[in-house]
């Protein structure tokens, strides 16, 4: 967790860092606040029931997504968990079709049929939105190899949790991914918890979850995700190893998660975690603040410019969650749809015997 | 008045006493006890009974179910929390490889007395990773018990009767139902002092003549609301069966039933290929076909993965009024 | 005279004939490369395709089926054997919950090309573990495809449907087969230049009008020699239905045959409780419950786990004797 | 594989050792050729079809199963995986049991129900004969949690192949057993191949497998397994670690198995290795003829005398095949026993209910 770690060493001056203009560093700003004030938004919606399930919130973690993703290009792809709504727009995923999902809408990013955990665009190389723990990271693991065998110059960023890191399917990956040669990135977004449990309680490891990966002879890093600049420059690093070399690497990401592990935790049931800690993290370690200082400190933007994009965010938000209200649900023959991709499209193989059987 | 308690309190007393009763009862799983559990189920019983006895573990399914089967085989005796049932994808080979199998590998040598619990159901909105039915994948197994009781009462006798089996035993638990209320006798209410609801013994939970509706777990409730929509609005006299247990199976009290009733139907919220209603179909028409005056139907979740969209999924899993429908059709 | 090859070899050629169609086919899995395959399945295809397109994987089936499905959202088509299908337990999660859901949640925006192949059965000696029939298991899930071929011809028309379906299908095959030769027309003897046949289409092996026998995989060919015995020592005609796949099922064709033979019976190698005879019995007592003289009935593997003992594993499986032995209780 | 490691050191001093006694020198001897006349008679009798599935010799690997085992006491427990023979006579199980288990017969050890894969022998604390890869590995630390449990001071002993580490259930065994604190003893027996891939192709790893123990702060060793003095040596560190801070440790053993896979692999299918590598290993490594060698330089025995035990060995091979040979088959209706304990012992619950659907 954040508190672990050394606060973060300065890494503007890194050759990838150097490359951003101003507008560019505004706009991770941007992408930062538009995350957080769409989360903020769902949450009243999700308290004000429009929505169903769980509501798993990215708040506090904005750096993690924001600051990998900025470094992507056409061949490098992104999965993740269930904790996907940062992801989701860092990837230029909508505001409407994201809020418009958490309302279980037609006009949602998978038809209402997916929800808070399944955002999924392929068209932006994003792969989803994973609801079993770990699940993703033999996919991730395939999207490189996909890659790979197609011959393309790209990377497949897989994000996983600090508890996720004891399902096996991960150790399977990270064998499959250091014997193949496969240009994945793992990213532990290691926010001290699984769900009640923190990472002492769950995992056992030497200096840190990443060091697993020399077991396999794969290169890691752990590193504080609270600064942008820290995150791109050393996740840099990684994107070169897999496009030049195309190897694997697993990265800890040390950041820190503001509210419940979902709506329903938002007492943070059983005092697993302290006031206090909450509070000195968002004080000391708000990735948005500590990124607005850095703004301010470069003379990009002043206190008013930063104001007013905040307020931009917030007003895209509350008219996603319009857009969302008033959306129609899917029709009911909708449930039908998407099951096979043969039926879908009406082929001759998806008019062949019965697929469906509901009497 | 008695005593109501709901399904979440009736099965947290069930795991307190039988943890006081035999120190061999462990319960082990992902928040369970410092956390006092996902849906709160074993809620207070780190507090009193201990780290020894309450055990929370990594998100480790397949590692620590197996860690509990090993367990058993030394006389352990583990309660094993999925907090999903669904999540015992990640765990099916430890379930049925090693506890559903050792024993008769072993030539009878071994047995693993384990309970592995949580709920199973969909309707809450998780999406169709998170809303796994396997009660007819585990009991499709010879050496699998299956339990999905309907009620706070069942859900309290049949684990402690789960706890004590000496066979591995699949309880299945609905997130719809753990806050509801129901009268269940405290100890000192019921003969022997304390409530155990044997398996393999079906319950009807309302007499009729022209039809017999059979379901399990939260189906069962469903079954009643249509059954009395169906004397209110068209006379017609609906039994309602509850199996309580799939896996030892009481198929003589549905074959009673049905030869008095000669209409049958099975509702579940499980999908209808394979389902458990295929099964029970079968055996109606197989061992009663005489007495059939119609062809036994089914009210299964619509077939298709289950979809997140509130209003669609309530759509898809059975309601009332379906099975009201479906009954008219043969009645 | 016509040309015969073995179940393995009608594969190979599949296989043979798809890599070199298309580029984005690859194999994987446990010894099917340099190896050649546990069962000689894929013997001379990495010698002929070389390391990208046939490619040896640890034992991970976890890590590498969930690879494939992985590869498979960026347009690779993966043939994945499974050295036997019974170790689909310890990828179930990746198969059912990634392959069988991530279209039906991302709203159709995913599709997974993906074969997921190896044998399905027992009676091989090699135990409980080793023995499982999942084909009702997989088939009880929509999106999800499952493929049992009975004979060489089958196999091989079947699987280069298979590669070439958008979807999850599980393709399951024999051991005991594999060896066994069959009529295999060469691609010259076959209109449009090679053989392909598509899903949701039984066969009807042996026309009757006394009784209906339904069957898929190996169990094919035990009704057949029940049929043969049916007609020789006791007159009575059966017709002899292979479903070929289970999901698509060809409904339609079992109908009629019962509507005209008025007698079912589904022989499968799995065990009984929601096996895939569960499902035909359902349907066709509710479909053509007029048609029916006597109740459908089932031969299945004897309900428990497979036993090693050759003499006992032999008796539990079905053979043709029990299934004339059962015509007779109804005919 | 043994080739990898440096020649044995004399470990004929340590303390464990020094407490052998001429007779428990001479009755490890005894065990080894035991095992391999055991084998070997097998062989002749799975090629004389007396027996059906799988046949996994372990001729190569005696000296690990017979000096790990050797060193346990009556709280320490065994599992394994289907290369299960050797374990089985290690633990004191009678060749007859065996035998007619292979054949099988009622009279075999899991009255044969389980076959060659599936040995078990509660009673002498042997919990199989496992024929999933690494499905062993959690039963064989919740061996160790049941001890654990049950205050006893014990270790398990949990034997894999090399190529089973690469089964995610091993290591969530690894980070339960580090987490739990649990006296489990993971024993890879590196026979340098699983089937016909060689641990190259099938692993990633820094120095050896074991290393990856590393990554959840757990006790490793790697050495080799041809001189019973030193696997009796190292692993007695391990169980000692077991016992006393109730602590992990996995060893990797190199070793080298003879033949093939099993027998279907006889030709050693593909050309995995080499007729050359197989010779040296039988000329250089060959476990028993190292310690045939310690036992003439000790003086323990003469030529003659190991030439007596060899041939006792084979006699009671032989009439272990006879023993299965004039066995009964288990009756038709034993099919349906062993199933449910409760339908076993004919208790209430085992009389409630339909628990078999066979029409
Ligand atoms: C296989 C599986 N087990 C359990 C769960 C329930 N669950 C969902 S999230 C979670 C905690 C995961 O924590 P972490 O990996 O640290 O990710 P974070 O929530 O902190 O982002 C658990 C136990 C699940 N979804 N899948
Ligand atoms: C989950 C699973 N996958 C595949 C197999 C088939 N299989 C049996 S043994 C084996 C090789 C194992 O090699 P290793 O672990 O090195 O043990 P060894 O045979 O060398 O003793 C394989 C692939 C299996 N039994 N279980
Ligand atoms: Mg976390
Ligand atoms: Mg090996």
């Amino acid at each position: 967790m954040a508190t672990a770690i050394a606060p973060s060493a300065k890494h503007a001056d890194a050759p990838i860092n150097q490359k951003l203009t101003p507008q560019d560093k505004l706009d991770l700003h941007r992408q930062m606040v538009r995350i957080r004030a769409f989360e903020q938004l769902s949450l009243q919606h999700y308290v004000g029931n429009k929505m169903a399930g769980f509501l798993h919130l990215y708040i506090g973690q904005e750096s993690v997504a924001v600051g990998t993703i900025s470094l992507l290009g056409k061949n490098d792809h992104v999965i993740t968990a269930y904790r996907d709504h940062g992801h989701a727009l860092a990837v230029g995923m909508s505001m409407n079709e994201c809020m418009a999902e958490l309302f279980g809408k037609a006009t949602g990013c998978s038809k209402g049929k997916g929800g808070s955990m399944h955002y999924f665009a392929p068209d932006k190389n994003y792969w989803g939105g994973h609801g079993i723990v770990a699940g993703q990271t033999p996919l991730g693991l395939g999207l490189a190899y996909g890659l790979k065998y197609k011959g393309l110059k790209g990377a497949a960023l897989c994000f996983l949790g600090d508890g996720a890191v004891n399902q096996g399917t991960f150790h399977e990956s990270l064998n499959l991914a250091a014997l193949f040669n496969l240009p994945v990135v793992y990213i532990i977004e290691n926010n001290g918890y699984s769900m009640g449990t923190s990472q002492e309680r769950s995992s056992a490891f030497k200096s840190c979850l990443a060091e697993r990966a020399s077991g396999y002879d794969i290169e890691w890093e752990l590193f504080s995700g609270e600064d942008i600049y820290e995150v791109r420059a050393r996740t840099q690093v990684a994107i070169e190893r897999a496009h030049n070399e195309s190897r694997p690497t697993v990265l800890e990401i040390a950041t820190y998660r503001w509210l419940g592990h979902s709506v329903a935790d938002s007492s943070h049931s059983g005092g697993y975690r302290t006031k206090e800690e909450i509070e000195r993290h968002q004080a000391e370690h708000d990735p948005v603040e500590v990124w607005k200082r850095n703004l301010l400190a470069e003379g990009i933007a002043t206190e008013a410019e930063l104001k007013k994009i905040d307020k931009e965010a917030f007003t895209e938000a509350e008219e996603s969650a319009e857009f969302a209200k008033n959306s129609p649900y899917p029709e009911p023959e909708s449930i039908f749809e998407d099951v096979y991709w043969e039926v879908d499209n009406k082929t001759d193989s998806g008019r062949s015997g019965r697929h469906f059987f509901n009497d | 008045m008695p005593r109501q308690i709901t399904y979440r309190d009736a099965l947290r007393e069930a795991f307190d006493e039988e943890l006081a009763r035999d120190p061999m009862v462990v319960l082990m799983g992902e928040e369970v006890a410092q956390y006092n559990g996902a849906y709160k189920v074993t809620k207070g019983l780190w507090e009193k009974w201990g780290d020894k006895r309450i055990v929370d573990t990594p998100i480790s399914e397949a590692g620590f179910i197996g860690m509990g089967i090993g367990a058993s085989m030394l006389g352990v005796r583990p309660v094993m929390e999925l907090m999903f049932w669904s999540f015992y994808t990640v765990a099916w080979d430890q379930i049925i490889n090693n506890a559903g199998m050792v024993r008769y590998m072993s030539g009878g040598k071994i047995n693993c007395p384990i309970v592995i619990r949580g709920p199973a159901n969909g309707g809450t909105g998780v999406g169709a990773t998170h809303s796994h039915t396997p009660e007819n994948i585990m009991a499709s197994f010879p050496g699998m018990k299956v339990v999905c009781p309907s009620n706070a009462r069942d859900a309290k006798g049949l684990m402690k009767t789960a706890i004590r089996d000496n066979d591995p035993v699949m309880f299945m638990e609905s997130t719809a139902l753990y806050g509801e209320l129901w009268e269940v006798p405290s100890n000192d209410e019921v003969p022997g002092g304390e409530l155990i609801i044997p398996f393999g013994v079906a319950d009807i939970k309302r007499a009729g003549t022209d039809l017999t509706l059979i379901a399990h777990g939260r189906a069962v409730i469903t079954c009643l609301k249509a059954a009395e929509m169906l004397e209110a609005e068209h006379g017609i006299k609906a039994e309602v069966i509850d199996l309580r247990t799939i896996r030892p199976l009481d198929e003589d009290t549905i074959l009673e039933s049905v030869a008095k009733t000669h209409r049958a139907i099975y509702v579940e919220e499980g999908k209808p290929f394979c389902g458990v209603g295929a099964q029970i179909a079968y055996t109606i028409q197989n061992k009663v076909f005489d007495e059939l005056d119609a062809p036994v139907q089914r009210v299964c979740s619509l077939d298709a993965p289950a979809i997140y969209s509130p209003p669609l999924e309530k759509i898809q899993l059975p309601y009332p009024e379906v099975i009201v429908a479906k009954a008219l059709s043969i009645c």
